[in-house]
């Protein structure tokens, strides 16, 4: 386990963030080499996990911070970049992007909201049909891993992981140079 | 890319029906003014609410509250409540959801308005 | 000026993650007010900056550290929630996000590499036709303000500004409630 | 949602002309592969080579200077080189770097091949 993310990103609780949070999540989690029904999957758990921060954490304060730190477990391909710049120089093929050795992808989302028990984040019977408590649900059907808990100064920490399926490997798998 | 923009929700009258068109992500954002459009038509007497989310690229569970509310709410005053034009990520998380027996989902915006 | 950002993202400088980034700072500005323009060219501007530290900067390494922090000067609408979560109660319509009180996008790109002199960061004499020593003309001719300078410690700081202007409104403009 | 993924490239014979047909974005990391293309296809004699861009949501840069040098390979071999399919947003880079009387954009494949 390697504890520096790749990514840190730190937002104010405004849902205006949503979409561009999303984006990121399922852009580089596209390019680690998730399929594109994961990388949706995995940008709405993102969606999910940071409505309930705004909603629940931070009663819909729109100032407050919350950080959300991706790590690609296994590490990451690096692109062969010789030849950019188009100096006209030879240069291998560059890794497609999608090949990378990501094993997992990790994500982690903290607030410093008000603490709660992590066993009271749960999902409800989805028997009973009415609107809301939904987003736990989804979390955990996307997601391979899920814990909430607390952390240790003040608020809530998430931790979802989600394993990288090895025929998922998507786009050309191009020979190299 | 697809544009992104903040929702903008089209109103139409079909014959009996009335589609609502959102256009754009029904996230924590948009789910608010679906809301209120939807309420607003149903508040009128013996239309049938259409939903057409083909131009919904993305959604979500703030979004399925919202046509859950709306589909309570018809149930109740015995209104007639429908949604089409589901893209396949959409799809996805009402499936997610367990919404997709539930939520009264028909095939195309002219089986909706019939 | 408020000195908090509204965002901050840290990356390695793996080219990777290049369109995660672009794509954030796309949506982002787009629910701020930007027209579809104006975010093309932010987003540009940031792959530009960013491919630039990675290249001159960093010499391709693809582990070192990149911060961009986003400021939205003049603030940002905070879109109305209630009625969110759909439990049927009346709300009123949300701020579409396009309305936001945004008067500027200030977007900070930072790194630890190499100080250069800012002088020696600029744009080439374009009427040479050659491949490369595009990139800083482009960061030019899409924002308003571009500076670059080093920062105190180590490493280069680049500042870039966009004005909203008013006729750029875009989506729709609906009444509240 | 556009496919971001990683770019992809494309290749075929149409007539005296080979195209190239970049799918995906042409940034830092897609240049490269795109330029290989290029040089082996110049590598042939008397052939006309065609980057179709139709399938090319963003460029940066590194895409433009990769057909510079494409561009400039030509000329000094003589060899016949052209681009179409440009969206308005790559048009709109191409624009930015004062390349749209330099580059040789053709309006369409049919041209190009020609
Ligand atoms: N970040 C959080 N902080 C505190 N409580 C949370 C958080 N996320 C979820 N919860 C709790 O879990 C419950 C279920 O959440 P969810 O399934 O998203 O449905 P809903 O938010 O509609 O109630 C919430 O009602 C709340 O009590
Ligand atoms: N982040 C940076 N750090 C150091 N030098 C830079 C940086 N960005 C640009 N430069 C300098 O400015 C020059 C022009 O950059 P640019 O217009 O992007 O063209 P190119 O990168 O193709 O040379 C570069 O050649 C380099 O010397």
């Amino acid at each position: 386990m390697n504890d520096q993310p790749h990514i840190q990103l730190q937002i104010r609780s405004n849902p205006l963030f949503l979409s561009g949070v999303r984006e990121l999540v399922y852009h580089v989690s596209h390019r680690a080499g998730f399929s594109e029904t994961c990388c949706h999957q995995m940008s709405l758990a993102v969606d999910e996990a940071i409505c309930n921060v705004i909603r629940h954490g931070y009663d819909r304060a729109a100032d407050r911070p919350i950080w959300i730190s991706l790590y690609f477990d296994g590490g990451l391909a690096e692109p062969d970049l010789s030849g950019a710049g188009g100096n006209g120089s030879a240069g291998s093929l560059a890794v497609s992007g999608a090949a990378g050795p990501t094993k997992a992808m990790r994500i982690v989302i903290e607030d410093e909201a008000r603490q709660v028990d992590p066993a009271t984040i749960r999902s409800r019977d989805l028997d009973d049909i009415r609107p809301g408590g939904l987003g736990v649900h989804i979390i955990h059907e996307v997601m391979d891993e899920v814990r909430y808990e607390r952390r240790d100064s003040r608020g809530m920490r998430l931790t979802m992981v989600k394993q990288r399926r090895s025929p998922e490997v998507c786009g050309t798998e191009d020979a190299h140079g | 890319m697809a544009d992104h923009s903040a929702l903008q929700i089209g109103l139409r009258r079909q014959g009996r029906a009335v589609v609502i068109s959102p256009k754009g992500d029904v996230d924590l954002t948009g789910s608010p003014a679906l809301g209120v459009e939807l309420r607003r038509a149903m508040s009128e007497a013996g239309v049938k609410v259409v939903v057409d989310l083909s131009g919904v690229p993305y959604m979500d569970s703030s979004g399925l509250a919202t046509l859950i509310a709306a589909m309570l709410a018809a149930k109740k005053s015995h209104g007639e409540f429908a949604v089409c034009g589901l893209s396949e990520r959409v799809r996805t998380i009402v499936q997610l959801a367990k919404l997709d027996r539930i939520l009264p989902i028909v095939a195309s915006l002219e089986d909706a308005v019939k």
